[in-house]
C-alpha cells in the first residue's frame, strides 16, 4: 500500500456565489477521527462530485451538510449556508434539511403511494392547497424524468417501481421541497446503467436550478457530469478542482494514481 | 416553526410516559425489595420451609424453583429450536401454516389453572408421572413454547438472507447453515426470549399448583442419584416452587411469620430472576464473540 | 433381610410396610397431614407420603377415582354432588371451629344468630342495625362448595341463601381482606383468627376449643381423611399414625386444631349433634 | 470424472443431514400440533358436556346472571348462567389495553427512537424482570395497595373492574411494549433517513412514517397483551372483588371467567354439573383466545398487503 | 422505450469443451415467467459474463446454475454439467454446489473469524487433516488476492474487514473448495474503483483453473474481463458473442442500443 502525504494537496479558488461553504469541519465516531479539517466551497447552481476509495469519508462529509449526521457523529468546524453557520446547534435543523435535501445509496420510498411519497412532507410543512399539491407532483416528477413512467398509476404502492424509478422518485420526493442543494450518496451504485445514464441526466437537468453535490464511484460518471471534483482520501481532502483538469491533469500524484487506478 | 412545537410538545409527553412507567416499576421493585431484603438472611435461604410454627426458610423452594427451570429448558429449548425453524425456514405461506400459527399462539394465552388442570389429568394421573418435577416442567413446557418458538422464529428471520445463500452456496444441507450460522448470529435474539420464559417459568403458580404440587418434602442435598427418592435431583418428586409458596402462605398458611415469608420470598425470587438474567447475558455475550470471533 | 431394621421400630407388627400414600385434598388440612408425613417418615423411611391441596372437591374426587390413596376433605362425603359417600371409608382426624370476623373498625364483639343469618342472607345491611357504626356492611363469603361455607351456611343460614357477595377461597385472603376492608364480615377456622381482625361472639358465647368441644359453640366440622373401601397397609399404617398421640397431642393442638379426642359430642353427616 | 458425476446422482452426508433435520423439525411441530390438539379437545369435550349431557341452554348460559349449578330454575334447568363474568372479563381486558397501550408506546418509542442506548440498558432488563414477577405477587400488591387507594377516592369496597384493571395494566404492560418494540425495530432504517432528510421532524417522522408502517404490529402487541390479560388468574382474584354480581360500575365488586375458575375448581367433583360449567368457562376463554388469534392474523395479513401492493 | 424483436438474436457456436450447459430453461415465479427458453452453452476455462438491464432476468439465469433457485422459483429444462441434468429434482443439490460456486452482490462473510470462514465449509466436507485446512485456506486466500492484507489477523473477524475484502473473502470461501465454475453475481457493484479492480484480477487469475460466469452492469468490466457475453434482454438471451465482438460488432440491434447507451 502506498502512503501519501495529505499536505501535498491542491484546492482551486473559486470566484462565484456560494452555495455552501464548510470551514475546518471535523468529525469523529466516537474517538475514530473520519474527516480531518475540511474546508471547501461549492458554488451555486453547479454539479461538485466527491470522490475517493471507500471508507475515504466521502459520505461523512456529505451528511455534515444537512445536519443528517447529528446523532451519530461529533461535528465541529463552520458549515456556511446563506450566511448563517448551520453546524450552530442553536440552527434549526429540519429547516436546513428543507433547503438541502438528501438522496441515498439504495432508494428508500416510504411504504405508500406515489403521491403521498411527494406530498408527505409537502403537507407536514403546511401545503394543504390541493392545485398546488397536484402542481408540485408534476412538476417533481418531470424534473426527475420520471413522470411520463409513472403519470398513470401515481395512486399505486411506490415499492412496486423498479431499483431506477425508485431512485428517481426519492430524488423527485426530494426536489419537490424546491431545495436550494441536493445532496446524493452513490445514487447510482444499485442500478444498471439504463436507470444509471437517466439519472445523470435528471442531475444534469436539476442543476440549472440547484447545486447537486454528489459522491460517487464511478469515474466516467463524475467525469460526464460534474463541473467540480473533490477527491477524498483516509479523510483529508487531497484534491479539489474543475473536474476537467482532475481527469485529464491532476495535480497530485495521489489523485493521479487513484483515477488510473493504480491506487492503494 | 409550528411542526418543531408539536415536536416538543411529543417529545414531552413521551418523556413524562417513559417517567411514569419507570415511576411505576421502581415503585413496584422498591417495594418488593424494601418489604423483603430485610428479612432475608442467611438462615432464611439454607433452612427447610415450617408448616405452622415461625422461623421457616426457603431452601427447598429456591432450589426447586432453578432446578424447575434448568429442567423445563431442556424439555422446551430443542422442541421450540425445531419448531421454530420450521416456521422460520420450511414453513410454507398457507393456510397449514397459518393454523399452525394459530394453534401455538392459542397454547400461549391458555389461563394457567386450565393447563395445570389439564397437566394434572394427564400427567399426574394419566401417565402417572404423579405430582412431580417433571410434570410441573412439562406443564410449563406447554407456556414456553410459544414464547420460545415465536422468539426464535422471529431471531432467525432477522439474520439476512444473505448469510443462509451464503451457507448453501457452499454445497452445506440447510439444516447445517441454519444450526451452525444462522442459530449463532441470532443468539442475542433468542437469549432475550429465554430470558423472557424463564421470567414466566420463575413466576408461575397455577400452573404448578396441580403438577409440581405445593409440597416440598424433605431431600438430601448429598444424594446424588438422580432415581433416589430422597436425592434432590430426583426429578420424580413433588417440588414446590417458590412462586407457589408465595401462594400458599398467602392463602392457607397458619405460620404466624406468614408475611415475612411472603415479603422475602418475594424479594429473593426477582432477585434471582436479576442475577439469572445477568448471568444468561453475560454468557451468552461470552458463546457469541465466542462464535463470531467478534472482539 | 431386614428384620434388624423393624426390630428397632415401635410397631414392630408391619413396620417393614413400604410404599407410596398419596394424600390430596382439603388445603385447610394440607398443613397438618404434610407436617404428620414427615414426622412419620422419620421412622418409615421405607413409606413415601405425598401430601398435596387441591381442595375438598378434588380430594374426594381423586379418592374416588382411585387415583389418590387418600382424600382429604372438609366436608362429609354425603354431603357433595357426584360422590358415592358409601364407597368411602371416613377416618375423622380432627375438629376445626370456625367463627365469624368483622372488620375492628365496626365496633361490633357480638352478634345474635338472627342477626348474623340476616347479615349473610342480606336483609342487614349496616352495623348501625346491629349496634355498631354508621356503616355499610360488606359481606365476603367463601366459595362455593367450600367445607368451609358449607359448615357454616349448616349452621347459621338454616337452609336460607346467602347474599350474592364477594368470594374468596382462602382463609388467608379472607383474614386479609377482612382486617383491611371497613365494614367487613366473614368467617374464618379458630387457627386463623389473630388481633387483625375481630371475631364474633354468637349470643354471647365465646369461639373456643372448650365451647367447641360441648358443642356450645355450633360453627364446627371435621376434618376428613378418606379411603376407598378399608385403608391397607401403608395408608392405613399411616392412618393409624394421624390418630396416635403424637399427632393428636402435639400437632393438632399447635396448629389450632381440636383433637378429635377432645371432644365431648359427635356430629353426623346431616348435622345431628349428639354425646359421645 | 465418474466419481464426481456419481456423487452428483446419489444422497451424501449433507442430504442426509437435511433429511435428519427435516424430520426433527417436523416433529417438533407435530409435538405441538398434537399438544394443542389435546387441550383443545380435553376443554371442548368437558366445556361442551354441560350443554349435551346436562342440558344447559347455550343461550341461557351466555344471557342470564345466575350461576347457581346447584338449583333448577322455574323450567327445570340448571340456572347457570355467565353473563356477568363475560362482562367483566372484557371490560377489564379492554380497559387494561387502553391504559396500557399509551404508556407502551410511549416507552417503545423511547427505546427504539429516542434513547436506545438507555432502553437497552435499563428498560429492557427491567421489563424482563416484571415478567416475572408471580401474580400472587401482583395481586397482594393490588390488596395492599391499590385496592385501598380506590376505595378512598371512589368509595365502595375497593374491589372491582377498576382495581383489576390497574393490577393488569402493570402486568400487561411488558407484553404490549417489548412487542411493540419488536415492530418499531423492524421499521427499515432508510424510512427514518428518508423521512429525516425531507426536514421532518422526529416527532413528524415517528408518527407519520414510523407507527404508520408498524401499526399492524402494533394492533399485534395490543391484542396479544390482552388476550394475556383475559387469562390471567391469582392477581384478578384478589383484586376484582370475586362476586357474581353485574357490574354495576368500576367499583362494585365482579367476577371474571378466570377468576370463578379459579376459586371454585378445587371445590367441585369432577363429572358433576358445577364442575362441567367451569370448564364451560375454559371454554369460554379458548373460544376468545383463538378470536383473539385470527384478529391478529387478519391485521397481519392485511399489515402485509399494504406493503406489498 | 423502444421495443425489439425477441426472435431477432444471435447466437455463437463455441467449438470447445462445455463447462455447463443449459437447454430449453425456463423460470417462472409464480405466474411470472422471468426467463424464456434459453439454451447457452459455456466453455470451459473461460470467462463468459452476463449483461442487461436491470430485471432482464442475470440473476435468476445465473442462480439456476447452482440450483439456487430451487425453494423460490420453478425451473424447468435440462442444465447439463458433466453429462448429468442438474436440474433432475433427484441429482443431490449439495454435491452440485460444491462443485459449482457462488459469490453474491452484497458480500456476506459469516459472522465468524476469516479462517473459519474459509474452513467451516471444508470441515462439513470431511477435511480434518490440519495442514490441508491450513493449506487451503492460504491457497485461496492468495488466489482471491487477500493473503498479504489478511495474513495477521486470521482469527479476527470477518466482518471487521472493508467491503471490498468481504468480498475477496467470499470468493476465496467458494474457491476453497475446489470448485468447477464460480459464478458471480453483480461481485463488484457496491464496491469503489479499487476494491472493484482487485476483484478483476482475481477473476482473471481464478480462470486458469476454472470456468467464471459474471453478471455485471459495468460494461468495462464486461469488455475489459470476459471472453464471451450474453445479452439478456426481458428474460430472452438476445445475443451471445465473443466479448470483443459483441462490443464492437454487435449482430442485433437491441445489443447495440443498449452498450451505446441509447436503449430503452
Ligand atoms: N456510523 C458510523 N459509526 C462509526 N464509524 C463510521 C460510521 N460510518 C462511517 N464510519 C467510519 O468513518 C470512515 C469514513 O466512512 P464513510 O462512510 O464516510 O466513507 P465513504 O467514503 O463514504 O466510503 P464508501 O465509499 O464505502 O461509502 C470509515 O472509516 C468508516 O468506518
Ligand atoms: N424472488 C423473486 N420473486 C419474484 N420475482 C422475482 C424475484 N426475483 C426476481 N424476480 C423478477 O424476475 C425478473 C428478473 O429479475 P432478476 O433479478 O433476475 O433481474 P436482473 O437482471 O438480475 O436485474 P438486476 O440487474 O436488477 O439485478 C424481474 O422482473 C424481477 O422482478
Ligand atoms: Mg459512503
Ligand atoms: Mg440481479
Ligand atoms: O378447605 P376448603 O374446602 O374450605 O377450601
Amino acid at each position: 500500500m502506498k502512503t501519501y502525504d495529505f499536505n501535498d494537496n491542491f484546492f482551486i479558488k473559486i470566484d462565484a456565489e456560494n452555495a455552501i461553504e464548510t470551514k475546518n469541519v471535523q468529525v469523529s465516531y466516537g474517538k475514530n477521527q473520519a474527516i480531518f479539517d475540511t474546508s471547501l466551497n461549492f458554488p451555486r447552481f453547479k454539479i461538485i462530485s466527491l470522490i475517493g476509495a471507500s471508507g475515504s469519508g466521502k459520505s461523512t462529509y456529505l451528511r455534515c451538510l444537512n445536519r443528517m449526521n447529528d446523532k451519530i457523529a461529533t461535528v465541529d468546524g463552520k458549515i456556511m449556508y446563506r450566511n448563517v453557520n448551520i453546524n450552530d446547534p442553536k440552527t434549526n435543523v429540519y429547516e436546513v434539511r428543507k433547503h438541502i435535501g438528501m438522496v441515498f445509496q439504495r432508494p428508500n420510498p416510504f411504504a405508500k403511494s406515489i403521491r403521498d411519497n411527494i406530498q408527505f412532507a409537502l403537507k407536514e410543512n403546511g401545503i394543504h392547497d390541493k392545485s398546488e399539491l397536484e402542481e408540485r407532483l408534476e412538476t417533481s416528477l418531470q424534473d426527475a424524468a420520471l413522470w411520463e413512467e409513472v403519470k398513470d398509476e401515481l395512486d399505486s404502492s411506490a415499492l412496486a417501481l423498479s431499483g431506477g424509478q425508485q431512485q428517481r422518485l426519492c430524488i423527485a420526493r426530494s426536489i419537490a421541497m424546491k431545495p436550494d442543494i441536493l445532496l446524493l450518496d452513490e445514487p447510482a451504485s444499485a442500478l444498471d446503467p439504463i436507470s444509471t445514464s437517466k439519472i445523470e441526466d435528471t442531475v444534469q437537468l436539476l442543476s440549472k436550478n440547484l447545486t447537486v453535490i454528489i459522491v460517487t464511484h464511478n469515474m466516467q460518471q463524475a467525469s460526464r457530469i460534474s463541473d467540480y471534483t473533490a477527491f477524498f482520501h483516509m479523510g483529508h481532502v487531497i484534491e479539489y478542482n474543475e473536474t476537467r483538469k482532475i481527469f485529464t491533469n491532476p495535480k497530485i500524484k495521489a489523485t493521479e494514481d487513484y483515477i488510473s487506478g493504480d491506487f492503494g | 416553526m409550528h411542526p418543531k412545537r408539536t415536536d416538543k410538545i411529543a417529545t414531552g409527553i413521551i418523556y413524562c410516559l417513559v417517567a411514569m412507567v419507570i415511576m411505576i416499576l421502581i415503585f413496584l421493585l422498591g417495594y418488593i425489595l424494601i418489604n423483603g431484603v430485610p428479612d432475608i438472611s442467611w438462615h432464611f435461604l439454607t433452612s427447610q420451609a415450617q408448616s405452622f410454627s415461625a422461623g421457616g426458610g426457603i431452601r427447598d423452594q429456591l432450589f426447586n424453583s432453578i432446578y424447575l427451570l434448568i429442567l423445563t429448558l431442556i424439555i422446551s429449548f430443542p422442541i421450540a429450536i425445531g419448531a421454530g425453524i420450521y416456521l422460520a425456514e420450511y414453513a410454507k405461506d398457507n393456510w397449514i401454516t397459518d393454523i399452525i400459527r394459530t394453534s401455538i399462539e392459542v397454547l400461549s394465552s391458555l389461563p394457567s389453572v386450565v393447563v395445570g388442570l389439564f397437566g394434572y389429568l394427564l400427567l399426574v394421573n394419566q401417565f402417572h408421572f404423579g405430582f412431580s418435577i417433571l410434570s410441573g416442567a412439562i406443564a410449563l413446557t406447554f407456556f414456553n413454547l410459544p414464547l420460545l418458538t415465536r422468539n426464535i422464529e422471529e431471531s432467525l428471520n432477522a439474520v439476512p438472507n444473505l448469510q443462509k445463500e451464503a451457507g448453501i452456496s457452499l454445497g452445506l444441507s440447510e439444516w447445517k447453515t441454519i444450526t451452525k450460522i444462522i442459530i449463532p448470529e441470532a443468539l442475542p435474539g433468542i437469549l432475550t426470549g429465554v430470558i423472557l420464559s424463564s421470567g414466566r417459568v420463575f413466576g408461575e403458580a397455577a400452573a404448578l399448583i396441580y403438577t409440581a404440587g405445593q409440597s416440598a418434602p424433605e431431600v438430601s442435598y448429598t444424594n446424588w442419584n438422580i432415581f433416589s427418592a430422597s436425592s434432590f435431583l430426583n426429578p420424580m418428586r413433588p417440588a414446590e416452587t417458590l412462586a407457589v409458596h408465595i401462594w400458599k402462605v398467602n392463602t392457607e398458611s397458619v405460620t404466624p411469620d406468614a408475611h415475612i415469608i411472603s415479603a422475602g420470598s418475594s424479594a429473593v425470587l426477582i432477585i434471582v430472576i436479576l442475577l439469572f438474567n445477568l448471568s444468561a447475558r453475560f454468557i451468552g455475550n461470552r458463546i457469541y464473540k465466542k462464535i463470531t470471533a467478534a472482539k | 433381610s431386614n428384620s434388624s431394621k423393624s426390630s428397632s421400630s415401635t410397631s414392630s407388627a408391619d413396620s417393614s410396610a413400604s410404599g407410596k400414600v398419596t394424600v390430596v385434598g382439603s388445603t385447610a388440612l394440607q398443613p397438618l397431614v404434610e407436617k404428620a408425613a414427615s414426622n412419620f417418615q422419620k421412622d418409615n423411611s421405607k413409606i413415601n407420603v405425598t401430601v398435596q391441596g387441591g381442595g375438598s372437591g378434588t380430594g374426594l374426587s381423586q379418592v374416588q377415582d382411585g387415583s389418590v390413596s387418600i382424600g382429604n376433605s372438609d366436608i362429609f362425603a354425603e354431603s357433595k354432588d357426584g360422590i358415592d359417600a358409601k364407597k368411602l371409608v371416613d377416618h375423622k382426624v380432627a375438629v376445626v371451629g370456625m367463627a365469624p370476623v368483622v372488620n375492628k373498625e365496626t365496633g361490633v364483639k357480638n352478634l345474635t344468630m338472627e342477626q348474623l343469618k340476616n347479615i349473610f342472607t342480606g336483609k342487614i345491611t349496616n352495623w348501625k342495625d346491629v349496634g355498631g357504626k354508621d356503616q355499610e356492611i360488606t359481606v365476603v363469603n367463601r366459595a362455593e362448595g367450600s367445607g368451609t361455607r358449607a359448615t357454616f351456611e349448616d349452621a347459621v343460614l338454616g337452609g336460607s341463601k346467602a347474599v350474592k357477595s364477594q368470594e374468596q377461597d382462602s382463609n388467608g385472603t379472607v383474614q386479609k381482606i377482612v382486617s383491611s376492608t371497613p365494614g367487613a364480615i366473614s368467617y374464618l377456622a379458630f387457627s386463623y383468627l389473630n388481633d387483625k381482625v375481630q371475631a364474633v361472639s354468637i349470643n354471647d358465647i365465646k369461639p373456643t376449643d372448650k365451647n367447641v368441644e360441648t358443642s356450645d359453640w355450633p360453627i364446627w366440622s371435621y376434618e376428613h381423611m378418606y379411603t376407598k373401601g378399608d385403608a391397607k397397609g401403608a395408608t392405613a399404617k399411616f392412618l393409624k399414625y394421624m390418630d396416635s398421640s403424637a399427632v393428636q397431642k402435639e400437632l393438632v393442638g399447635k396448629m389450632g386444631y381440636i383433637s378429635i379426642h377432645d371432644m365431648k359430642v359427635q356430629k353426623d353427616a346431616k348435622g345431628n349433634v349428639s354425646n359421645k | 470424472m465418474d466419481d464426481i458425476q456419481k456423487k452428483l446422482q446419489q444422497s451424501s452426508k449433507a442430504t442426509r443431514q437435511e433429511r435428519l433435520g427435516k424430520s426433527i423439525c417436523y416433529t417438533c411441530i407435530g409435538l405441538i400440533i398434537l399438544l394443542v390438539a389435546c387441550i383443545l379437545y380435553f376443554i371442548a369435550s368437558k366445556g361442551i358436556a354441560t350443554f349435551t349431557r346436562d342440558h344447559v341452554n347455550i343461550w341461557q348460559f351466555l344471557t342470564t346472571s345466575n350461576w347457581e349449578p346447584g338449583n333448577l330454575d322455574s323450567k327445570g334447568r340448571p340456572m347457570i348462567g355467565a353473563l356477568p363474568m363475560i362482562v367483566t372479563s372484557f371490560s377489564v381486558t379492554l380497559l387494561a389495553a387502553l391504559v396500557a397501550t399509551p404508556f407502551a408506546i410511549g416507552v417503545a418509542i423511547f427505546m427504539t427512537e429516542i434513547s436506545a442506548r438507555n432502553g437497552a440498558k435499563f428498560l429492557q432488563p427491567v421489563i424482563e424482570l416484571l415478567v416475572g414477577i408471580p401474580s400472587v405477587v401482583y395481586g397482594f400488591i393490588g390488596l395492599s395497595l391499590i385496592v385501598p387507594f380506590i376505595r378512598n377516592i371512589f368509595g365502595g369496597t375497593g374491589f372491582g373492574i377498576l382495581s383489576g384493571t390497574l393490577v393488569l395494566f402493570v402486568m400487561v404492560l411488558p407484553t404490549i411494549t417489548s412487542l411493540t418494540v419488536d415492530s418499531l425495530k423492524s421499521v427499515p432504517m432508510h424510512y427514518r433517513q428518508a423521512s429525516l432528510a425531507l426536514g421532518a421532524t422526529r416527532w413528524q417522522t415517528i408518527y407519520k412514517v414510523i407507527l404508520r408502517a408498524a401499526t399492524p404490529g402494533i394492533l399485534t402487541a395490543i391484542i396479544f397483551g390482552m388476550a394475556r390479560a383475559f387469562g390471567e388468574a391469582l392477581a384478578v382474584q384478589m383484586v376484582i372483588g370475586n362476586a357474581l354480581l353485574m357490574p354495576k360500575n368500576l367499583v362494585s365488586p365482579a367476577s371474571t371467567l378466570t377468576s370463578k375458575l379459579t376459586t371454585d375448581i378445587g371445590n367441585t367433583v369432577m363429572g358433576t354439573l358445577p364442575n362441567d360449567a367451569l370448564w364451560s368457562l375454559a371454554l369460554i376463554l379458548l373460544l376468545m383466545s383463538l378470536i383473539f388469534n385470527m384478529i391478529v392474523r387478519f391485521l397481519g395479513k392485511r399489515g402485509n398487503i399494504k406493503n406489498a401492493s
